[in-house]
């Protein structure tokens, strides 16, 4: 037997030893966690630098259940970056909620793990692992506050919507293994098209966006979003909205372009449809929310939309390069809706009791903690699209690929609810800068810390996205034109 | 011949423990019903010349599962559960009509999918030659899926690490209202504040 | 010319270096960086407009490559030729001296810093805008000057009306904004470009079908119309008269809302090849000038009154542009920028003095106590109204002179009556602000005193521009200095439509005649109903003499008379107009909009009702059509 | 005598909608997760038939697999149960709804 290749995984082997080892340490520590959050960040930052390292590589290992090629390393690195934000943010927040244990860096590390597994599977049992590690870590880490029913909550709803939806698309696996007889995207890809099966094919692949579709919530399969992100603490609910979105999306890519690709037509009219629903479910709500996680839970939903048009174009063919552009997209995403988030949790470790996310608690912030707010405003504009901040940056290059793909209609759905979204995301502006608040919050601290480094992080992220926006235009490219490889 | 009509005895036994388990009031009932159903789809392994899997149905589902279940079961004493409600209001009767919608599109696809063996030649009678089903799933199992084998090993690690910080008794005695609270965790006015 | 870049980079500065020390270590000196930027920006522009004299081709200067997707490339360019060099020179003029009058209007205000800052940010937003050399970058300076408005509207937070405008402002531009991003996403999926030169080849080319360039221009027209308050777009320019009067004045009157207008006279070639689409523009143009002025007889508010008759004014620009004559509509904007911030800060300096009171019904007799204002406010009130040989009186007259000789009669008497209602409104605030009777709150009466000198020399440069800026660069009409200025920009335009320029002629001074007549009547009008029978003396008299001595007196019954024919309709129907039109209708419709949109949440909302059965359900449900699709 | 591939299909079908059923159906959380557990059965008696149909033992190793993922979404699922039991004394789901709208 031969010697397995590790250093296609070395990223993912890093972080699973980072993962035990912080599991090993912090029954070893008191109140400081320290310790086994520098080996969190140590460990993402490894598997970053080595997954950068490993750039050019382009080849198949373990039996051809993995890749390791530039696609797989984008979404590692990526991973890793989100992964890195939220850990940065989450101490101080985890205190002030009084529950900082250890595990609570582990269960991200671990969830990264499968993050990485499901961008490189070319096989559907390494992609079906993957996305079970990353769901049972996201399961945990929704219910992380065990002593709060909100806590308590959005466990059980991720749970029980999460368990119903993969076992749906486990259904839909297994019939694409019976129509072919093998697991490999590759095989299956040469083969599905010629078993003459067009509504099998299609009734799996269905079955195949359930589950995913779960996974980024896409309409109708996104109702849990909102109560999951509402009640999950705010550090975890950021990591939700951004990563297990972007590996759904990095193994949705995957599969939609070599398993399923003989029902490219069925899955692209499918996507046009949810596009357009899930752009109007998240507009609608979000337009009524007071709640601001749950505004950014619905928000992020409309974004979800946005990359649904994105796989519509994709259907219509490769030279849209709507893939690449959904990738460029995923990354502003990442860096944004982290940021937005990152204020949150500074807002509430100032105020543990008082502050409650709602609309009228921003009131004055502008003039309470003016750098909270300015950068706040620099991710809402992000999000909003304005020119110059990475949000412009991926929502042009996509509604593009859409306008390729011969979708003029569902681009200009998409440009018409990303102006609709600016009055929700203005709407909170306003009360920062316009708004008297009707009971004064006081400032216990500035942003400082780790929080800070995450929340400038994230700014730069935006910043740099949207001005030199080349950069990871280039990367995108280099990763999609890996894709098969 | 015998095996079609072993599959068709175990099949309809399994669907019906499937359908008991589902109706039960009593989680105790329901949960023997579904250890009955494993059975019988483990049997259904048998028929398929699945020893290995059989076996490992038994000792994992019927076995470990089921146990942990029991197990929470008599923890949490439940049976006051057994006078409420069981079925929700209305969406028991949607319910009821989609599943059978539902089902009858399942198999009006799978009926109609025209299914066809790739012959890959790895048959139990060849296994059986040269070295057994358990060998061969092994063999298979560490010579092509390794890297999944190892990922499913973290995602037992992560279940252990979620079950215990979720379910642990914290060890610092408190004297507050919920006795599983530590005393510097989130007061009983807390508990249902936004976190 | 590589100095242009300077022109935004200095009021960035400026805007940096106070946004980040302002709070600590500026305050309340934070006007000189600022008004220094803008003297340099205001220095290089005019060296820039005189450098720019009789090129052929526009100056590009490639700061940066922004972006490439493809063969599509969004450099960082700035563009210069002599209709840029025109409006960085009104911008930063018009610019440096609202600033030079803000350091006294604004001082002692807690947020003087801030309020620098802001400006100077909006002036790098509009120079940018000006100086773009392609669509998207003119785009970024679109949403730029957008954002800082909105900034500066609800500049006075604690009022919730002034938060209340700040987002109508918002919304309603967005709607304007919405066009003109799909104006630009079409330009660049026909011609695969954006910047300037390209497309406008592409178009003179004939690359780009018509109806295609029917709908760019349509497009971007709505842009315009949102950011130059054409109807039914307007409504929120008069609300923004919330923020602070040097706001209004700079970036609600003289530059900001001319954007509009600049970017149609930009995209001329597309406009003059898409001639359905110019005259839409016309015709809305027309229609808001006439529509906003009628609005403007029954304000009291004195910034309001100017806020319409802007609306109107502009009204006038997309008017001249609606026949291609884009050089009148530069020469009124630039005119318009002069009288108009004349008048805006004039009215501040009216506010100061008393107190802050807006309403004109409380004011009256202000001539003898602040006579600089007065004189000044009197002049660009004349050339507001069109009296020779004031500056508006030559743009206004060239721009219906036009209208009559490309044979728009129809135009040109709506254009006149529009004159007339704004002659009429402009003298009703001028007299019941400084003439009849004085009727101001003994309390706000003690203080009236006139403006420090930070505010009293730039209303008198402006004064001085307003009379002289029509006969220096105006004359003779329709060829006069700009013209041959800006012929080079709008060549290719009009050889394209075909317009020909009439030389002067006896024609012309009959038509200057007509409008000038139309102007006096409308100021002898509100002379007569402001300050020889001010609104309340005669139902006193006529209650005292009984009705003998009422018939004696014919001379009111001559009054009466024409209050029955002409106020009383004129007056009523223009508050009618306002409350019923422009407040029940358009703003029900702009809140319409918000409030559907909610509807559909609020209807939306029990779905996610929190259970989580439901939400599997739903999944579930949704499995099943999708399958059942699938399947038949 | 090979028993046919559809068979295996419609068991699994029927196995499969019981268990989305009793999700749906059941207010209680243990019965879900039952159902649950039969749902995933359910793949794997698919998984085992196309083993043999297709005479390979990839499906066979896949049932292992999803065979742990069971085990792992048992522990989870028993884990919040109990977090949700202490917190609340319920297990009935649709009682858990404070977030919504």
């Amino acid at each position: 037997m031969e010697w397995p290749d590790i250093t296609s995984i070395l990223p993912e082997v890093i972080l699973a030893v980072a993962a035990l080892l912080v599991l090993l340490v912090e029954p070893f520590l008191k109140k400081d966690k320290t310790a086994v959050i520098a080996l969190a960040l140590i460990g993402l930052l490894a598997s970053a630098v080595v997954a950068v390292a490993l750039g050019g590589n382009s080849r198949a290992a373990f039996s051809g259940t993995i890749v390791l090629n530039s696609y797989a390393l984008f979404f590692k690195v990526l991973f890793a970056l989100a992964a890195f934000i939220s850990i940065l943010m989450s101490p101080r927040y985890l205190e002030a909620s009084k529950r900082h244990l250890g595990e609570y860096y582990a269960l991200i590390l671990l969830a990264v793990i499968g993050m990485d597994v499901m961008a490189a599977a070319r096989d559907f049992i390494a992609f079906y692992v993957g996305l079970e590690l990353m769901a049972m870590c996201s399961y945990i880490l929704a219910g992380f506050f065990r002593y709060r029913i909100r806590s308590n909550e959005a466990a059980l709803k991720y749970f029980v919507t999460g368990v119903f939806a993969s076992a749906f698309t486990l259904f839909g696996i297994s019939l694409v293994f019976g129509f072919t007889g093998t697991t490999n995207y590759e095989i299956i890809s040469s083969n599905l098209g010629s078993t003459g099966n067009a509504t099998g094919v299609a009734f799996a692949t269905a079955l195949v966006v359930a589950g995913l579709g779960f996974k980024v919530s896409m309409a109708p399969f996104h109702m849990w979003t909102p109560d999951v992100y509402q009640g999950a603490p705010t550090t975890v609910a950021a990591f939700f909205s951004v990563g297990p979105k972007a590996a759904g999306f990095s193994a949705i890519l995957i599969i939609f372009t070599t398993v399923f690709e003989s029902s490219s037509e069925f899955w692209s009219v499918l996507f046009m449809v949810l596009s357009v629903l899930t752009m109007f479910v998240g507009s609608v709500m979000a337009i009524v929310q007071s709640n601001m996680k749950r505004m950014l839970a619905y928000s992020s939903i409309t974004h979800v939309g946005y990359l649904l048009a994105g796989l519509a174009a994709l259907g219509r063919g490769l030279d849209t390069k709507a893939g690449e552009s959904i990738i460029l997209y995923l990354a502003a995403y990442t860096v944004m809706n982290l940021g937005a988030f990152g204020i949150l949790t500074y807002l509430k470790t100032q105020q543990p009791e008082g502050f409650d996310y709602s609309l009228k608690s921003f009131a004055g912030l502008g003039r309470r903690s003016p750098w909270a707010a300015i950068l706040l405003t620099l991710f809402l504009f992000s999000l909003t699209g304005i020119p110059g901040t990475a949000g412009f940056i991926g929502k042009f290059y996509l509604f593009t690929s859409v306008v390729r793909g011969d979708l003029v209609w569902l681009a200009v759905l998409g440009v018409l609810f990303s102006a609709i979204s600016a009055y929700y995301y203005l709407r909170l502006m306003i009360y920062m800068f316009f708004r008297e608040p009707e009971t004064e919050l006081t400032v216990k601290e500035p942003i400082e810390g780790t929080l800070a480094a995450a929340v400038a992080l994230s700014a730069a992220g935006v910043l740099f996205l949207g001005l030199f926006p080349q950069w990871i235009w280039d990367h995108a490219l280099k990763a999609f034109s890996n894709l098969f490889g | 011949m015998a095996e079609k009509i072993l599959f068709i005895i175990f099949g309809v036994l399994a669907i019906g423990g499937a359908l008991m388990t589902i109706t039960r009031k009593n989680v105790i009932h329901g949960l023997i019903a579904l250890v009955f159903t494993f059975i019988n789809v483990a049997m259904i392994y048998l028929v398929t010349q699945a020893y290995f899997l059989a076996v490992a149905q038994i000792l994992v589902y019927a076995g470990a599962i089921l146990v942990l279940f029991t197990f929470v079961i008599m923890f949490l004493d439940l049976r006051e559960f057994r006078e409420m409600e069981q079925f929700y209001p209305w969406q028991k009767y949607l319910v009821a009509i989609l599943a059978p919608i539902a089902l009858a599109e399942f198999i009006a696809v799978v009926v109609t999918a025209s299914w066809i063996p790739t012959q890959q030649g790895i048959t139990p009678e060849m296994l059986a030659e040269i070295g057994g089903n358990t060998w061969g799933v092994g063999v298979s199992l560490f010579e092509n899926m390794l890297l999944p084998f190892e990922v499913a090993s973290l995602i037992l690690v992560a279940a252990m690490v979620g079950a215990v910080i979720m379910a642990r008794k914290e060890t610092t005695p408190n004297v507050a209202l919920r006795a599983w609270a530590p005393a510097d965790g989130p007061q009983p006015g807390q508990l249902e504040q936004e976190v | 010319m590589g100095y242009i870049w300077l022109i935004p980079a200095l009021p960035l500065a400026a805007f940096l270096i106070t946004i980040l020390f302002g709070k600590w270590f500026i305050k309340d000196s934070a006007h000189w960086l600022p008004i220094l930027a803008m003297a340099g920006a205001f220095g290089l522009s005019v060296a820039a407009l005189i450098q720019s004299w009789g090129a052929e081709e526009p100056y590009v200067l490639n700061l940066w490559q922004w972006f490439t997707s493809g063969d599509f490339q969004i450099p960082l360019a700035l563009q210069l030729d002599q209709l840029s060099a025109v409006m960085c020179t009104t911008v930063t003029g018009v610019g440096l001296l609202i600033f030079i009058y803000s350091k006294g209007y604004m001082h002692g205000d807690p947020g003087y810093y801030r309020f620098f800052a802001y400006m100077s940010l909006f002036a790098f937003s509009m120079l940018m805008l000006v100086l773009a050399e392609n669509y998207l970058l003119l785009y970024f300076g679109w949403e730029a000057v957008g954002l800082c408005s909105y900034y500066l509207i609800g500049f006075y937070y604690h009022k919730p009306s002034a938060a209340a405008a700040g987002k109508k402002a918002f919304l309603t531009n967005r709607v304007g904004d919405f066009g003109f991003g799909l104006g630009v996403m079409l330009i660049w999926t026909l011609v695969g470009t954006l910047s300037y030169s390209g497309v406008f080849d592409a178009v003179g080319a004939g690359e780009v079908s018509d109806s295609a360039l029917v709908a760019i221009a349509l497009l971007l027209f709505v842009g315009a119309m949102g950011k130059s308050a054409q109807f039914p777009l307007h409504v929120w320019l008069p609300d923004a008269m919330e923020g602070p009067t040097p706001v209004s004045a700079l970036i609600h009157a003289a530059t900001m809302v001319t954007a509009g207008v600049y970017m149609v006279a930009r995209s001329s070639v597309i406009f003059a090849s898409a001639r359905p689409a110019l005259i839409v523009v016309g015709i809305i143009g027309t229609f808001t000038a006439i529509y906003a002025a009628s609005i403007g007889i029954a304000q009291n508010d004195i910034k309001r009154v100017l806020a319409y008759s802007t609306v109107s004014q502009l009204g006038y620009m997309f008017m001249a542009l609606g026949v291609g004559a884009w050089v009148a509509a530069v020469f009124h904007l630039v005119t318009h920028a002069f009288f108009k911030a004349l008048l805006f800060l004039g009215s501040g300096s009216v506010i100061h003095a008393m107190s802050g009171e807006q309403d004109m019904r409380r004011m009256g007799a202000l001539r003898g106590k602040i006579k600089t204002t007065y004189w000044t406010f009197l002049m660009g009130a004349l050339a507001l109204s069109g009296i020779f040989p004031f500056a508006g009186f030559w743009s206004k007259d060239e721009i219906l002179g036009m209208q009559f000789k490309g044979g728009g009669y129809i135009i040109w008497i709506v254009g006149l009556i529009a004159a007339f209602i704004t002659a009429f409104y402009t003298f009703r605030a001028v007299f019941m602000t400084f003439w009849g009777n004085d009727r101001t709150d003994p309390e706000v009466g003690k203080h009236i005193h006139e403006s420090p000198k930070s505010m009293i020399i730039p209303l008198g440069i402006l004064a001085v521009l307003s009379v002289i800026a029509g006969l220096v660069i105006g004359l003779p009409p329709e060829g006069g200095l700009l013209h041959r200025f800006l012929e080079p920009v709008f060549q290719h335009a009009n050889e394209i439509l075909g317009v020909e320029h009439h030389g002067f002629g006896a024609l012309d001074v009959v038509l200057m005649i007509v409008s000038v007549l139309v102007a006096l009547s409308g100021i002898a009008l509100a002379y007569l109903f402001y300050i020889r029978r001010p609104d309340e003396l005669p139902q006193k008299a006529g209650k005292k003499a009984g009705w003998l001595y009422k018939g004696i007196a014919n001379k009111w019954y001559m009054d009466e008379i024409y209050n029955v024919a002409i106020i009383t309709p004129l007056v009523e129907g223009s508050r009618v107009i306002y409350k019923w039109f422009d407040v029940a209708v358009i703003d029900g419709l702009v809140n319409l909009a918000g409030r559907i949109w909610g509807g559909f949440g609020k209807m939306a909302r029990p779905f996610q009702t929190g259970r989580v059965e439901n939400y599997a359900l739903i999944m579930f449900l949704a499995v099943v059509v999708i399958v059942a699709v699938v399947v038949l | 005598m090979q028993i046919p591939i559809e068979w295996y299909l419609i068991l699994s079908s029927a196995l499969f909608i019981i268990g989305a059923a009793g999700v749906l159906l059941r207010r209680n959380l243990f019965i879900i997760l039952l159902s649950v557990e039969l749902m995933m059965n359910a793949v794997n008696i698919n998984l085992v038939g196309f083993s043999r149909f297709h005479e390979t033992l990839i499906g066979q190793n896949f049932v292992l697999f999803t065979m742990a993922v069971a085990a792992a979404e048992a522990a989870v699922g028993l884990a919040i149960v109990t977090a949700l039991y202490r917190n609340k004394r319920t297990l009935m789901i649709d009682l858990f709804n404070t977030m919504k709208g």
